[in-house]
């Protein structure tokens, strides 16, 4: 983990996001999918903390080498209203990578990504690896509205078979990515489920992935305090191996991607953390 | 300017620290995370996560909000007991740098046993007494807030321990007779103060913001708050070492609890935003001994006074 | 999105606010000033300058410096005492608004004879106690921090008035013992709470920031202390009608205090800031009951609970 | 008064000094010298009171009719720093125009205007009014260095005779403004005096008129809650007119303008007033 000012290099609307790519080499060529960095806010502001935004690409190598590039809903709140204003050639105060990445199937091909609003965006850097390691790739993603899907096209170009849903079906299917998962999982052999999104999403994932005993890996979110470990403010319900007893544990260190299967989501959904961010959560 | 400021090393009731500067509890990881994030040796000290006799799963999350110049947090005291903790997280904290172990108990004798557990292990260079908790036996929501219980309290720590206690007061508009409490009951040196209680509310939810329903304050909004309890227990008892706690962010802000009568302070929230927070502060602080020509900390300790205890009439004081 | 919410006219111990917005207490100037700045019918009510039996020419300035999200100040109570302030800032207040006297004293009998001057005077429509100076009598910084000495002084002025007699509590880690006091010697209503003492440094001038040294903060930083005062005073006394005063700068601030089971709510810093806040609340508050369908701003009033007085243990929370 | 959300017509760097000019009629309609405008912050920031900064100009008439225009010290904080970074064609929220003004001399007419720092910004305005009124004006002006001196040309397009003291002699004379006072005196018949600065100034420049038995008024600073009378916090002690007792009366409705032989000094120097703000103030 390193932390490092770095400087804009482009700002762009896609949709109704706000994407900002990052000249930080020292980030970048450590970055893996699933990882997320810690941004300062300015000084002088009545709100303090860090806001954590998952990697959404990190390249290593070719013309973009040692950019690293995420996504905000500038609508959140002050913090990614704040980001969204900022011009290229500005800088950031940086900490990152953090957390656990998700990790790559050794044996297992065909993956599907589950993925709904803003959290779509970490996907597609964890498509490209998946792709570049020989796997096959299919993609649920959805939003609220045509301008809330994060990148359809791009979840064309990386993966075989694309479900797009809408709750207004102003693109793709009227319906909720929830819905669309069972049918997806259907229409190929499926063998490992990754997703990434609120804890509605997620539990119903890690439900459908225990009934059929498929693998899977989902990336959580929770208020942090930092974001490296410090202050436990980042909790997250999961159940000890043996499935007996069960604790907190750190969504930024000890996540933010876990095993589904060890979540113990009822609990974590009566803690309050049902709508915890994004577009509609509002 | 002036080569005197050669070292900001400090001792404070007998505990020797390379800075004036520790990192709050509760802010300090278990140990692996600091030493990727900061340069430790340039830390003064590191008061752990509050341990308790049994372990505790804490508070459901959410655990942290943030409110004007401040955060809402409730972590439900979340630690893996005072045993696990020694077996697991100390040791790596006291290869960095002098730990305070911060205790809580619900009833005195939670804080005997957590205290005897504590007593002539190696790593354990002062004891720091979380106050701010429940009292299960007198059924009273903050186990600090009374003198009588205090002195209870922290005379049994104090008594028990082999290294300095600290007590942390938890604070409220009259901190001194408190503090006159635990100097009483043998308590070596005070944090002031604990982070108040306080509540945030999600009104689209209709519900409070923390999964714990309740929470408390950190961060910049305490600074006057915390200026006022240190320069108000100073007054009181001037000898007594004070650890300023509570909305220190910059160097000027730990300086400016050292001219209330600090001998230290304590980083928390300011070390969850930026890590390196606690070595700058330090830094700043050499840099201000230099620009006042001072040779040491100390020198600007309790420099600026206040009024009297018991305010007197205007007309006196114009 | 609904006709139902017509007026947010709320009733509170017996006396009408148009709205449950109130301007709180040195923060409405003499009585000729707000009427330029703010329309005052939309005010729920203004809170007077603090006044004394004898006239105070208060403290020496500066008064008043920023903290993060706050400000500390003192003004050491200027006021024309009370039999002037009756002859010459009462009635143009009160032409305008509903006025709570707010008094004050060091000593029993100064609460006495101020209370004695307002009885029955036209224009009041309610008293505010304030209770956080020094007891000349006892010797105590904070008059109103001990539950027996607060129900003296709340006591005798709730059996001399013939109006409505709120208690502005101190604050503090534990403020429902002082509520249950006040509520027990009589008082109507309470406010909850008066600004926290606080001190702010000049670290380049080495002295305290205010002329007065010390002095009290308020503004946006207080509004978790605030919110969480209201919350326990509530769960204790659900009956009792609570204002709220203490960082309240926006409409959801405000409808955040009465789900934590205020009544209404008073502004003060943000008035100062921008003086038609106490409107721009009012109207917010209109919009959030018409967002809820919800007929009175009492529908909103403790719709958020908390947990239970005395913490229990996190496994049985969790 | 009137509230305004007036747009920056333009904004110049003088020296070591921000001009702001606003677009603002009603305020600027109204607006005498000696007045002050009171500027609301955003509110996202930490620190929350308005700034209060004195008219430097207002244009009833002319091609600038409607426009306003003050003056700051970049220098002093985060509110004057944020007011010189912002940027032509953004809004400010604009309370003005607020306090006591000026009076202007019916028989006398022989002024001397006496300033330092930035203060000298609201003399000018001054100035122009006396001229238009067939005063005569002098001028003593300075600053601790050469780029520190507000406006020098404009002094000495509005005044017969201008001093100019900078502490470092970079431009006119060296020294201080109060030590060219007496010299100033000396070169005119002097009738009425006017000043504004900090206290030590203000303090100098009564004792001087005092002996000197000459009429005049001083614009103070205090630091402001509010900046129209709600507070109580703009405390200057005054004495009585016989002088046997004295009070705290509020610099934003009963000043900024005083009799300074009426202002308490010694009491208000011992309060801690003595470098309330300004280039030099540290
Ligand atoms: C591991 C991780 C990855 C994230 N990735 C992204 C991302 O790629 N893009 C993005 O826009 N946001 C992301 N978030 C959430 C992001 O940190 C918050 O949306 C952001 O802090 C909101 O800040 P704000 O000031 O705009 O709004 P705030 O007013 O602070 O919050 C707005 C809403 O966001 C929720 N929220 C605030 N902080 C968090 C948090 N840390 N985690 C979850 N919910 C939160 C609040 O409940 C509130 O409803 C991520 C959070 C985590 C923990
Ligand atoms: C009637 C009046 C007119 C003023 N006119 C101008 C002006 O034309 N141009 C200008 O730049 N400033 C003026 N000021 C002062 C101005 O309001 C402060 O300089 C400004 O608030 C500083 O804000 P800041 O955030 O930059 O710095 P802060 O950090 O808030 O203050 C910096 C320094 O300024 C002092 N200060 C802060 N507020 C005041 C205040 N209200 N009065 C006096 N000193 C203060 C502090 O003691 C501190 O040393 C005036 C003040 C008053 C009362
Ligand atoms: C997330 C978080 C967790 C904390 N945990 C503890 C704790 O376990 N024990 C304790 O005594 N204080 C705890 N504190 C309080 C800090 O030690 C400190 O006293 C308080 O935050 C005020 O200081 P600050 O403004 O520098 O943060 C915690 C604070 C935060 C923000
Ligand atoms: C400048 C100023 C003067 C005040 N004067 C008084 C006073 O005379 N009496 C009183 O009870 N409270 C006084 N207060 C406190 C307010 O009434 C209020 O309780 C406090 O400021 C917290 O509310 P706020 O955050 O809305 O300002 C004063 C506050 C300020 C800022
Ligand atoms: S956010 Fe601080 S430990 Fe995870
Ligand atoms: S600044 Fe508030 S009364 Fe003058």
């Amino acid at each position: 983990m390193k932390r490092v000012r770095a400087e804009i290099l482009s700002t762009r609307r896609l949709g109704s996001y706000q994407s900002l790519t990052l000249v930080a080499p020292e980030i970048a060529e450590r970055a893996k999918p699933g990882q997320f960095v810690a941004v300062a806010m300015p000084d002088d502001r009545d709100f303090l903390l860090r806001r954590h935004l998952t990697i959404h690409q990190s390249s290593r190598r070719g013309g973009w080498a040692g950019t690293l590039e995420f996504v905000v809903d500038p609508g959140a709140g002050p913090g990614t209203a704040w980001l969204s204003d900022m011009r290229a050639h500005g800088f950031l105060d940086v900490i990152g990578p953090l957390g656990t990445p998700f990790s790559y199937p050794k044996r297992l091909t065909n993956c599907l990504l589950i993925g709904e609003g803003r959290s779509v965006a970490g996907l597609y850097f964890l498509a490209q690896e998946l792709v570049a390691r020989g796997k096959r790739v299919d993609m649920v993603i959805g939003g609220s509205t045509l301008d809330a899907v994060f990148k359809p096209i791009e979840a064309k170009r990386l993966s075989q078979l694309v479900t797009v849903v809408t709750d207004d079906g102003t693109l793709g299917e009227t319906g909720t990515v929830i819905e669309a998962i069972e049918p997806a999982l259907e229409r190929a052999p499926i063998e490992v489920v990754y997703a990434a999104g609120k804890v509605p999403l997620l539990s119903a994932v890690a439900e459908i992935c225990r009934s059929r005993k498929l693998p899977a890996q989902v990336a959580v979110e929770e208020r942090m305090g930092c974001g490296y470990g410090l202050c436990g403010t980042c909790a997250v319900p999961v159940a000890s191996k043996d499935g007996t007893t069960w604790g907190h544990v750190r969504a930024c260190v000890d996540g933010p991607v876990f095993n589904p299967a060890r979540v113990v989501w009822d609990r974590w959904r009566a803690a309050g953390a049902a709508s915890p961010v994004g577009e509609d959560a509002q | 300017m002036t080569a005197r400021t050669r070292s900001i090393g400090v001792e404070i009731a007998g505990v020797s620290l390379a800075t004036p500067v520790l990192i709050a509890s509760g802010c300090v990881g278990t140990g692996k995370e600091l030493s990727g994030l900061v340069e430790l040796r340039r830390v003064g000290g590191l008061v752990s996560r509050t341990v308790t006799v049994e372990p505790r799963e804490g508070s459901a999350p959410p655990r942290i909000v943030e409110s004007a110049a401040g955060v809402v947090w409730d972590t439900g005291l979340q630690n893996p007991g005072v045993d696990a903790f020694v077996a697991s997280e100390l040791p790596a904290l006291a290869a960095a740098s002098p730990v305070f172990v911060s205790i809580a108990g619900g009833t005195l004798e939670e804080y005997v046993r957590i205290t005897g557990v504590l007593q002539g292990r190696a790593g354990v260079a002062a004891i720091e007494v979380h106050l701010s908790g429940p009292d299960r036996e007198l059924e009273r929501p903050v186990i600090g807030a009374h003198a009588d219980r205090l002195t209870e309290v922290v005379g049994a720590v104090a008594r028990m321990s082999l290294v300095p206690v600290f007590a942390k007061l938890p604070g409220g508009v009259d901190v001194v007779p408190l503090a006159v409490a635990a100097a009483r009951a043998g308590a070596s040196g005070l944090t002031l103060c604990a982070s108040p209680p306080a509540l945030a509310i999600d009104s689209v939810a209709t519900r409070p913001a923390l999964g714990a329903a309740n929470g408390w304050l950190s961060g910049p909004a305490l600074k006057p708050m915390t200026l006022r309890a240190v320069a108000e227990v100073h007054r009181a008892l001037p000898r007594m070492p004070l650890v300023a706690s509570g909305g220190i962010r910059t160097a000027a802000d730990a300086v400016e609890a050292m001219l209330a009568g600090a001998s230290a302070v304590q980083v928390g929230t300011a070390t969850l935003i930026d890590p390196t927070a606690p070595v700058t502060i330090a830094k700043g602080i050499v840099a201000e001994l230099q620009r006042r020509a001072a040779g040491s900390p100390a020198e600007l300790v309790g420099a600026v006074e206040i009024g009297s205890a018991v305010p007197v009439q205007e007309e006196q004081r114009a």
